[in-house]
């Protein structure tokens, strides 16, 4: 009874506050209902017995991820009083489309199966009498090995990537690329200058840039087949 | 009625999902409320997997779980350089009115 | 004979092939690579005649046997392989191939400036690619050869072409694509149902009625484009209008053979009932061509225009005759394909002429040439009337065999088809009067040179063979006696016998 | 020297048309004339030997077409009926080629024109020695080109061109016909072949096709290729018109012989006409009609050439109505006389023309009889042949025709009998208005044209005389032979002639006024024309006068021209022009183009999705992911 | 545990970590060693995967088999040939850092894990492995605004792909017990007819996978992503990746989802339609080459899939064969478009090859073997490819499969006639660029193999047969 109680509970306010975080005009506060559904989550993982995965939500998510959308969100300082249109226009087909899902799935839910096998099929039968925490442990690092270091490396791509994308060299570093010093257009201008003239006269000199590829004359393809 | 069973985390699960979905598609200009569109879908695939481990009493749903919060993670990661570098180059996050790539 | 030994028509096909690789690793100046390009394509076309030529020496004609075949596993799994042989139908398109090439290689020798060895390239895997498909024993590479022949063709047109190149060359290309793939479908079908798609193999087997309804629309779909029939034979003037004569010599010359081929060799042997369920369609449709197509002749203002439009109305004599199911019908049809194929060929290469000097195909920009060109006109006048049937030249036999072919069928057939005596005459008569005859009233033509002695080399072996179809028909109609004799046997007994089923 | 009639032509041809640029003028128009001289000796001499000598026989040259049963071969085939045209054909042929040196010697390419003359022999001679109706039709085929390429001679001329075109394309139409004929025929008898053919008449007497016999759909589908080539009425457009051609060519081809290859081919299948007694009666009505058709024409025209012209093709009508009643040995006899005079009266003609500098209208002639008298006489013997003045040839040919039409008691003989008689009046009529206005009263051209006004040369003269010669003599040393009582024998079966027809017989012996009825006529034509055109010379243009409308139905031919121009050539012209713009440009090739642009339409729909909007993307996804679900959830076996 | 098995894999994960320290350590810049060490990896592996033995490790989370093997030459022989591709083209735009080496690598690894996967979460790992180092290179020339906006587009999209993946990967697990590909085929043998929750989950995990392979209508990304990226890269997205998802879809539908073939088979049916025709029509009025050739590639995966909506041996056989023949195909084809370059200047325009069937022949020949091929003219290669699914579709009676591929092609054709078009018949402009050999070596070998594949089918089909031998169990 307390179990139904405290499960309608964190349901709804995840429910609510995952409607906030797609709802809210201010991503700043969805990110902080994002961190509010998460700890519903949690409390639901608890409540089906994953204290595990439960703890780890709260950690890995809550403490990084959430918080590092809070820091992009931050450092970006975008301006968002603009960003919110067009929300309204979709709605309607959206909601739609939405409400569709929806009803087939919990139409398929209402009326759940499991295979008749199900229970012989398991791979990981929960040990009796071993801790969720503990057992995980003692089938993550044998049994699933390979995933669990196949995961290490997606980990190591998320931060190559990462560093990849957006690590800059000090723009103030004068490190010297000659490929690029010799292929740029006109590196040795010669120019006669008025002996005397002074900057404000002659102006500043400055490398020819790239003209921007003219745009492609629109031209008839297909040879008339019109 | 009041006795938890799948059937409820299921339909949680199905909520947050569809929420998801919602984000994602109606949020149509701010990128990061979509990446934390897709954060909910994957809390709601956790849910899903959670439930199902609870209610098969076995432990692989959790082991995928936790394999995709890990997975999670590094998708944050990701996404969020990849929105900084669009937003290094367009100055804005609302992906859709400046797109150059259509058609 | 030769089950064993020299593989002739492997080498026969695959000799250009060899010619373009050399061409292609030519390297060095243009003008050297193109006077390279040029004398090896003519010496690997000659070379290629002259080993088909054994091929008309050693056949043997009392037999409707396949001869010279040649066998190899390809796609064993798949009970496709890599079959050759020739038989009546067969043997005399490959000459005609090789034939042609060569005097398409003269005829371009000048007219032809640049890129002259992709040209000549493509010309050799042209020849290749022809010479193939009427080997060709196994459906699949008969498909594969029928359908490579477009990129060449394609190539030909769009590079070397005139002005509307582009629409002319994707029209020819799509259109033609279009009808051969619903055959591809229609082949996979046959194999599904044989397990083989080895020909002489197909031809034992029966096909249930239902089936060779849809199969007939599948070949007749690919078949009939490219004869092409009416009404979808409007890429053909195009094309013709746009290639360089040589391409429109090979498109008149023996692509258009291809689907009269095809008929041949697959409709009515493979498909005897749907065949005679669907004769009268054909007929109805060949007669419209006939009519159709020598009107809408009548109307052209484009030289070559008018002669693929004659090309329509002759190929519809074709089709008519391929489906009297009589043995003047059919070796009537035959003929007709090997001296249009002369013929029409010999005619673009007239236009050809002209061109080359006046740069216009266009009719009302000439008039009076035979005053400065009397010896081009002679040749004009032999292949003109050689395309209006005149008894002693080679288009003649072939007609006089359909329709006399057609009369036994349907004489309200065979009275349409022999409108088109009258109209091809008109039609023909009023292009030569237009371009030949006349005063000369533009100054530029009075300066014209006669033919040159290229021309005449090019020219003459055509005006003999022309000569010789006309007069001596029976050389060549011996090659298919057999084989046509064979081939009605074989269908009659076929709808004997589904007759005698439906009993 | 059978083969050496035939092929000695052609070999002049060649030498003529391929080396004639290296040989010079002079010497190719003398080989071709050597060579048609030994052709006419060799015919002459196969005349004597199969028709004096009855010594017919075939000679096999090799094998043409042989595809299941359809047997033809290369073959001379001698009997008497060919022997006759062989030995004309290269006679005349022989003395046209002479003309022609004279005649053409001012022509830029001599030797072209030489060897289109020899090449029409040959063919003609291909035409009338063939075994078969194949080889037949080479030949009829092969006499169109030759007449084609003579009548469009001079192609700087528009009108010439025209009227070879035209020749042409007529022809074709009656050739259409031939060519079924040639079909239906193999596919009754089982060959093409004449001596099968005629063997196995019997036999298939009652086969028929759909619906009516055979033998008559044969016979009527050969005699509209008749029609086409022998100009009768309703083809007959194009014969006036060919007259573009040099006066040589109209002498040989469209008086002596080309035009005569239709009464040619009746005759050659008389075995098969024989049992196909509703097509003979149309053969004569059709004859009937020409003949009297073509002479009402005849006397209006103005141009010298045109008339006689119109008179060819009103004997011509008279020849057909002699097969048509079954009397071929009379229409082979004026067949063969009137190719004599016909071709003298071309060839003075000429002979006027080029003295009058090749003026043809005889409005622009008159009063030069005694500056030509040569010509004179000639045109005057000619003529007198033609109208059937005693003991000339055409009296004799004529008046036979005339008799087995009447002797034949039908209503159709009647007919052809009544027109017959009135077209000869007709033809004494404008035989001598032509003589009148062309060499009598005031000259009417200018001076300088009178001032070279000249007799012509040996070669042309030389020809003259010998055909004169012919025109008086013909008709009486080979009436017997052809439809005197030697008939039989000298036919010698090449003329097959079934049991109940004895039309022949009864010619000889119809009431008296029969016989003498032409010639009576005929001289009231004479003096009609003397009246008209001598004596009250006004007379003329009072009666234009008083039936205009008549008299400009028959300038105009009737209007023939204009109805075809009207109901074939301009439909067609239209047709074909509609059919390319509309039905090719716009319908067929409307469907691929159609096809073409609908798909350049479905793809910019198709990209208009792809808008670069994430969220349509991800909506996108979205929908095809809960179409599927559906999909899958109603479609579940449940 | 027999990790030994996954030789192949460890080795390659190794040598990734090799080359990154080996890329960090030295100060300049180290992207062409790294590559060529990289090269060498993938070529080192594929000796290794050509030896590979056959069974599962990892508590069945792994299998090797022929199928495996089979597709991971491919992978590997793309991947390598991709990198290729990019080495001089990267150093040129300005995006030559040994990262991208080591992220191929590392998307490869995934690749080869997608292909090994016996088991939904090893599918899923290795789909991710594979999509973030994809993510990471889609944007990798982080300065372009086009690809930056290409990586967010993918990124975004891939994301929910994922997700909804994931989803239904949890429905199925739920259903049956179990993630093992083994035991869900069990789960599933019975009499009594699968759950509706699995079916469910079936089809939110081929969404999640045809996302990846783009098929209709998961393919929206496609066409942006292509013409944003650096064009190396959407050369290696056209090539590799598409090879193991489509290995990946195959081990999944025809291993544990065998039995409800009749329900899957509906849904890979529209895919396939779909795909085919859009990736026929959506083409015709592209002007970017790169945008164009991402429609076709959605067209190539619709025909691809006509062989598995057959579901039968001899689809799936002309499912490998397709996509061996496809890939070669591309790898040529992208050759070109990186070779396209003017002035210093990368290209991506259609219009842009005009004339350089005259100025460069060997390279518009190529070209329009590929662009042949593409359109499956024979003899090139591309034709088996169309025959053999073709037949499959014939064979297993789908005639409406079999037209619309019909239909696609020819309206296909018109755009790939159309390049070769502007190749041969356009005139030109100024020559482009002299191109690396690298790229010469790898349109020749891969023209050859077009143009040549004719004259030896045979091992190739008797590889896919042996694949689908094992695959089918």
């Amino acid at each position: 009874m307390i179990a139904a109680i405290a499960f309608y509970l964190f349901a709804a306010v995840l429910i609510a506050s995952a409607v906030m975080v797609v709802t809210s005009r201010n991503p700043v506060h969805s990110v902080l209902f994002l961190i509010l559904a998460f700890f519903n989550a949690a409390a639901l993982f608890l409540l089906a017995g994953a204290e595990f995965l439960a703890m780890i939500l709260v950690i890995v998510y809550v403490g990084a991820v959430a918080v590092l959308f809070l820091f992009v969100v931050m450092m970006l300082d975008v301006d968002f009083s603009a960003v919110r249109e067009g929300f309204q226009k979709y709605a309607p087909v959206g909601g739609a489309v939405g409400a569709i899902l929806f009803l087939e799935l919990v139409l398929v839910f209402g009326s759940w199966t499991f295979a008749e096998e199900a229970g012989a099929l398991r791979v990981n039968p929960m040990p009796i009498g071993v801790d969720n925490t503990r057992a995980i442990g003692r089938i993550l690092y044998t049994d699933h090995v390979w995933l669990f270091q196949l995961a290490g490396l997606i980990l190591l791509v998320a931060m190559i990537g990462a560093i990849v994308l957006t690590l800059r060299g000090r723009a103030t570093s004068k490190r010297q690329d000659i490929s690029k010093q010799v292929n740029r257009l006109g590196s040795v201008n010669l120019r006669q200058v008025r002996s005397g003239a002074g900057l404000a006269e002659i102006g500043i000199e400055r490398p020819p840039v790239d003209p921007p590829p003219a745009p492609k004359q629109v031209e008839h393809h297909g040879g008339g087949h019109h | 009625m009041l006795a938890i069973g799948l059937a409820h985390y299921l339909t949680v699960g199905a909520v947050l999902f569809v929420l998801g979905i919602l984000g994602i598609f109606l949020n149509r200009k701010n990128i990061i409320v979509i990446l934390m569109s897709v954060e909910l879908i994957l809390l709601s695939v956790n849910l899903n997997l959670v439930a199902f481990s609870a209610r098969l009493n076995d432990l692989t749903g959790q082991i995928f779980a936790m394999l995709i919060l890990t997975v999670a993670a590094a998708e944050a990661a990701i996404g969020l350089a990849i929105v900084v570098i669009h937003y290094r180059n367009r100055g804005t996050i609302e992906v859709d009115d400046v797109s150059t790539l259509k058609g | 004979m030769n089950a064993a030994g020299f593989p002739l028509l492997s080498l026969v096909t695959f000799l250009p092939l060899l010619g373009a690789l050399i061409i292609m690793t030519v390297r060095g100046e243009e003008a050297v690579v193109a006077r390279n390009a040029r004398w090896t394509a003519l010496w690997a076309s000659l070379v290629t005649l002259a080993l088909s030529l054994l091929l008309w020496v050693g056949f043997d004609q009392t037999t409707a046997d396949f001869q010279f075949v040649e066998q190899a596993e390809w796609l064993p799994e798949f009970g496709v392989g890599y079959h050759m042989g020739v038989d009546g139908i067969s043997v005399l398109f490959i000459l005609l191939s090789t034939i042609l090439t060569p005097l398409c290689i003269l005829a371009s020798w000048e007219s032809v400036t640049t890129r002259v060895r992709e040209y000549m390239v493509a010309f050799l895997v042209l020849e290749a690619m022809m010479i193939g498909m009427f080997a060709a024993l196994d459906f699949v590479l008969f498909y594969i050869f029928f359908e490579a022949v477009l990129i060449p063709m394609f190539l030909i047109i769009g590079i070397w072409g005139g002005a509307r190149r582009v629409y002319a060359a994707l029209k020819f290309f799509l259109y033609t694509l279009a009808g051969s793939l619903l055959m591809l479908l229609a082949i996979l079908a046959v194999w599904y149902h044989a397990g083989t798609t080895d020909i002489p193999t197909l031809m034992e087997t029966a096909f249930p009625p239902s089936m060779q309804f849809w199969l007939f629309l599948a070949f007749f779909a690919s078949f009939a484009v490219k004869v092409p029939m009416w009404p979808v034979h409007t890429w053909l003037p195009d094309a013709h209008v746009e290639a360089p004569t040589a391409g429109s010599v090979i498109l008149a010359g023996v692509l258009l053979k291809m689907g009269a081929y095809g008929f041949l060799r697959f409709s009515l042997p493979l498909l005897p009932e749907a065949s005679a369920d669907f004769a009268p369609l054909i007929f109805a449709l060949s007669v419209i061509a006939v009519v159709y197509t020598s009107l809408v002749a009548l109307a052209q203002e484009d030289m070559k225009k008018l002669i693929a439009y004659s090309s329509i109305a002759h190929m519809g004599i074709v089709t008519l005759g391929i489906f009297t199911f009589t043995a003047q019908g059919l070796s009537g049809a035959l003929f007709t394909m090997l001296s249009h194929g002369v013929v029409s060929g010999a005619l673009f290469l007239c236009v050809g002429v002209l061109y080359d000097r006046v740069h216009s195909r266009e009719i009302a920009r000439y008039g009076g040439v035979a005053k400065v060109m009397p010896a081009y006109a002679l040749v004009f006048m032999v292949f003109t009337m050689a395309s209006v049937a005149l008894p002693g030249l080679a288009g003649f036999p072939g007609e006089l065999l359909v329709i006399v072919g057609a009369f036994k069928v349907n004489p309200w057939v065979a009275l349409g088809a022999a409108m088109g005596m009258i109209l091809g005459a008109a039609y023909a008569l009023y292009l030569y009067r237009r371009v030949i005859f006349g005063k000369i009233v533009r100054q530029d033509l009075k300066a014209l040179l006669d033919l040159s002695p290229r021309e005449y080399a090019t020219f003459a072996p055509l005006i003999l063979l022309t000569l010789w179809m006309g007069i001596y028909p029976s050389s060549f109609l011996n090659f298919f006696e057999a084989t046509v004799a064979a081939l009605i046997a074989r269908h009659e007994a076929a709808l004997g016998a589904a007759r005698l089923a439906g009993m | 020297m059978y083969v050496g009639a035939i092929f000695f032509p052609l070999l002049g041809a060649s030498i003529a048309g391929f080396l004639g640029r290296w040989i010079g003028d002079r010497a190719a128009q003398w080989v071709t004339v050597a060579c048609m001289a030994l052709a006419a000796v060799c015919g002459i001499g196969a005349f004597a030997q199969v028709a004096l000598g009855s010594q017919p026989l075939v000679q096999p040259i090799f094998t043409f077409i042989d595809v299941g049963g359809f047997e033809v071969s290369w073959a001379l085939r001698y009997d008497t009926l060919s022997v006759v045209m062989v030995a004309m054909v290269t006679f005349i042929s022989t003395l046209i080629h002479l003309y022609s040196v004279g005649y053409m010697s001012h022509d830029a390419t001599i030797p072209r024109f030489f060897a289109y003359l020899s090449l029409f022999t040959f063919m003609m001679l291909m035409l009338v020695t063939a075994d078969n109706l194949v080889q037949l039709f080479f030949g009829w085929e092969g006499v169109g080109l030759a007449s084609y390429l003579l009548i469009g001679y001079w192609y700087e001329r528009e009108s010439a061109n025209r009227a070879a075109m035209k020749a042409f394309i007529v022809n074709r139409v009656g050739d259409l016909f031939f060519m079924l004929g040639l079909a239906l025929t193999f596919w009754t008898f089982q060959s093409v072949e004449f001596d099968t053919i005629f063997a196995a008449v019997d036999r298939v007497r009652d086969a028929t096709f759909l619906g009516l016999p055979s033998l008559e759909v044969i016979a009527l589908l050969l005699f509209l290729g008749a029609c086409g080539k022998s100009a009768q009425l309703g083809l007959h457009t194009w014969l006036p018109d060919a007259m573009e051609g040099p006066t040589p060519v109209s002498a040989l081809i469209h008086a002596a012989t080309m035009v005569t290859a239709g009464v040619f081919l009746m005759v050659r299948m008389s075995p098969v006409l024989e049992y196909a007694p509703n097509v003979l009666a149309l053969i004569t009505i059709v004859g009937a009609s020409t003949a009297i058709f073509a002479a009402t024409i005849g006397c209006v025209q103005n141009d010298i050439k045109r008339i006689i012209a119109y008179s060819t093709c009103s004997q011509l009508g008279y020849m057909f109505f002699a097969v048509g009643v079954g009397a071929y040995q009379a229409a082979m006899f004026h067949l063969f006389t009137h190719a004599f005079f016909k071709a003298l009266l071309f060839l003075g003609a000429g002979s006027v023309i080029h003295a009058m500098s090749d003026e043809q209208d005889i409005r622009r002639m008159g009063g030069i009889w005694k500056k030509i008298p040569l010509t004179y006489v000639m045109m005057w013997v000619g003529s007198l042949a033609l109208a059937g003045v005693p003991f000339f040839a055409g009296y004799y040919s004529k008046d036979m025709v005339l008799e087995v039409a009447y002797a034949a008691h039908s209503g159709a003989g009647t007919y052809a009998f009544a027109m017959g008689l009135l077209a000869a009046f007709l033809t004494a009529f404008y035989s001598w208005r032509l003589i009148i206005l062309t060499f009598h009263g005031a000259p009417r051209a200018d001076h300088h044209t009178m001032e070279h006004v000249h007799e012509s040369p040996w070669t042309m003269a030389v020809p003259l005389l010998v055909l004169s010669g012919g025109a008086v003599v013909t008709g009486f040393s080979f009436y017997e032979f052809f439809v005197g009582h030697h008939q039989a024998h000298f036919w010698n079966g090449a003329i097959f002639t079934a049991a109940h027809n004895q039309i022949l017989e009864h010619a000889h012996h119809v009431p008296d006024w029969v016989p003498l009825a032409p010639t009576v006529v005929g001289l009231a034509g004479i003096a009609l024309a003397y009246l008209m055109y001598m004596f009250v010379p006004a007379l003329p243009g009072k009666l234009a006068g008083a039936f205009p409308a008549v008299h400009r139905f028959l300038l105009n031919k009737w209007y023939f021209d204009e109805l075809y121009d009207a109901i074939f050539v301009r439909p067609a012209m239209r047709i074909a022009d509609a059919l390319w713009k509309t039905g090719d440009a716009r319908l067929i090739d409307g469907m691929p183009n159609g096809v073409a642009a609908l798909a350049v339409d479905v793809a910019d729909g198709a990209v208009r999705l792809q808008s670069g909007r994430v969220a349509s993307y991800a909506f996108t996804m979205i929908i095809g992911l809960v179409l599927f679900v559906s999909l899958l959830l109603v479609g579940m076996p449940r | 545990m027999n990790w030994t098995l996954a030789t192949p894999e460890i080795l390659l994960a190794l040598a990734g970590l090799l080359a990154l320290a080996g890329g960090v350590m030295p100060k300049k810049e180290t992207f062409f060693p790294v590559s060529m060490a990289v090269i060498g990896a993938f070529v080192l592996t594929a000796v290794l995967v050509l030896g590979q033995g056959e069974g599962t490790a990892f508590a069945g989370q792994y299998v090797s088999d022929a199928f495996s093997r089979f597709a991971k030459v491919l992978i590997l022989l793309g991947a390598a040939l991709g990198l290729v591709l990019a080495l001089d083209f990267n150093e040129k735009a300005g995006i030559g850092r040994f990262e991208y080496a080591v992220l191929m690598l590392f998307a490869t690894l995934g690749m080869m894990v997608m292909v090994s996967a016996n088991d939904l979460m090893s599918l899923y790992i290795g789909l991710e492995l594979l999509s973030l180092s994809l993510y990471v290179i889609a944007a990798f020339d982080r300065d372009n605004p086009r690809s930056a906006e290409a990586g967010l587009k993918y990124f975004v999209l891939g994301a929910l792909a994922s997700g909804l993946l994931l989803y239904g990967a949890s429905l199925v697990y739920g259903f049956a017990g179990t993630t093992n590909f083994d035991r869900i085929a069990d789960a599933l043998s019975g009499d009594v007819p699968a759950g509706v929750g699995l079916i469910v989950g079936l089809v939110f995990v081929l969404a999640g996978l045809c996302f990846k392979i783009s098929a209709v209508p998961f393919h929206m990304w496609t066409p942006d992503v292509y013409e944003g990226a650096p064009t190396p890269v959407t050369a290696f997205f056209a090539t590799a990746p598409k090879v193991a998802a489509i290995a990946l879809l195959m081990r999944v539908l025809a291993g544990p989802f065998a039995d409800v073939a009749a329900q899957w088979q509906q849904v890979i049916w529209v895919a396939s339609v779909g795909s085919m025709l859009l990736g026929a029509f959506a083409a015709i009025g592209q002007r970017n080459i790169k945008r164009l050739m991402a429609y076709s590639s959605i067209g190539h995966v619709g025909y691809a899939l006509m062989g598995l909506a057959v579901a039968s041996d001899s689809g799936l056989r002309g499912v490998l064969v397709y996509m061996a023949i496809y890939m070669v195909t591309s790898v040529g084809t992208f050759a070109v478009l990186v070779a396209m370059r003017r002035n210093g200047r990368a290209l991506e325009q259609v219009d842009d090859l005009a004339g350089i069937g005259r100025t460069d022949p060997a390279m518009a020949m190529w070209m329009a073997v590929f662009m042949f091929s593409m359109a499956g003219i024979p003899p090139l290669a591309g034709f088996f490819g169309k025959l053999y699914v073709f037949l499959a579709a014939v064979q297993g009676g789908y005639w409406v499969l079999a037209a619309v591929g019909i239909g696609t092609s020819v309206v296909a054709t018109y755009y790939y006639l159309r390049i070769i078009k502007v190749m041969y018949f356009d005139a030109g402009t100024a020559p482009l660029d002299a191109r690396p050999a690298g790229l010469t070596v790898v349109m020749s070998a891969t023209g050859l193999l077009t143009v040549l594949f004719f004259l030896f089918p045979a091992p190739i089909i008797a590889a896919a047969q042996a694949a689908v031998a094992a695959l089918l169990g």
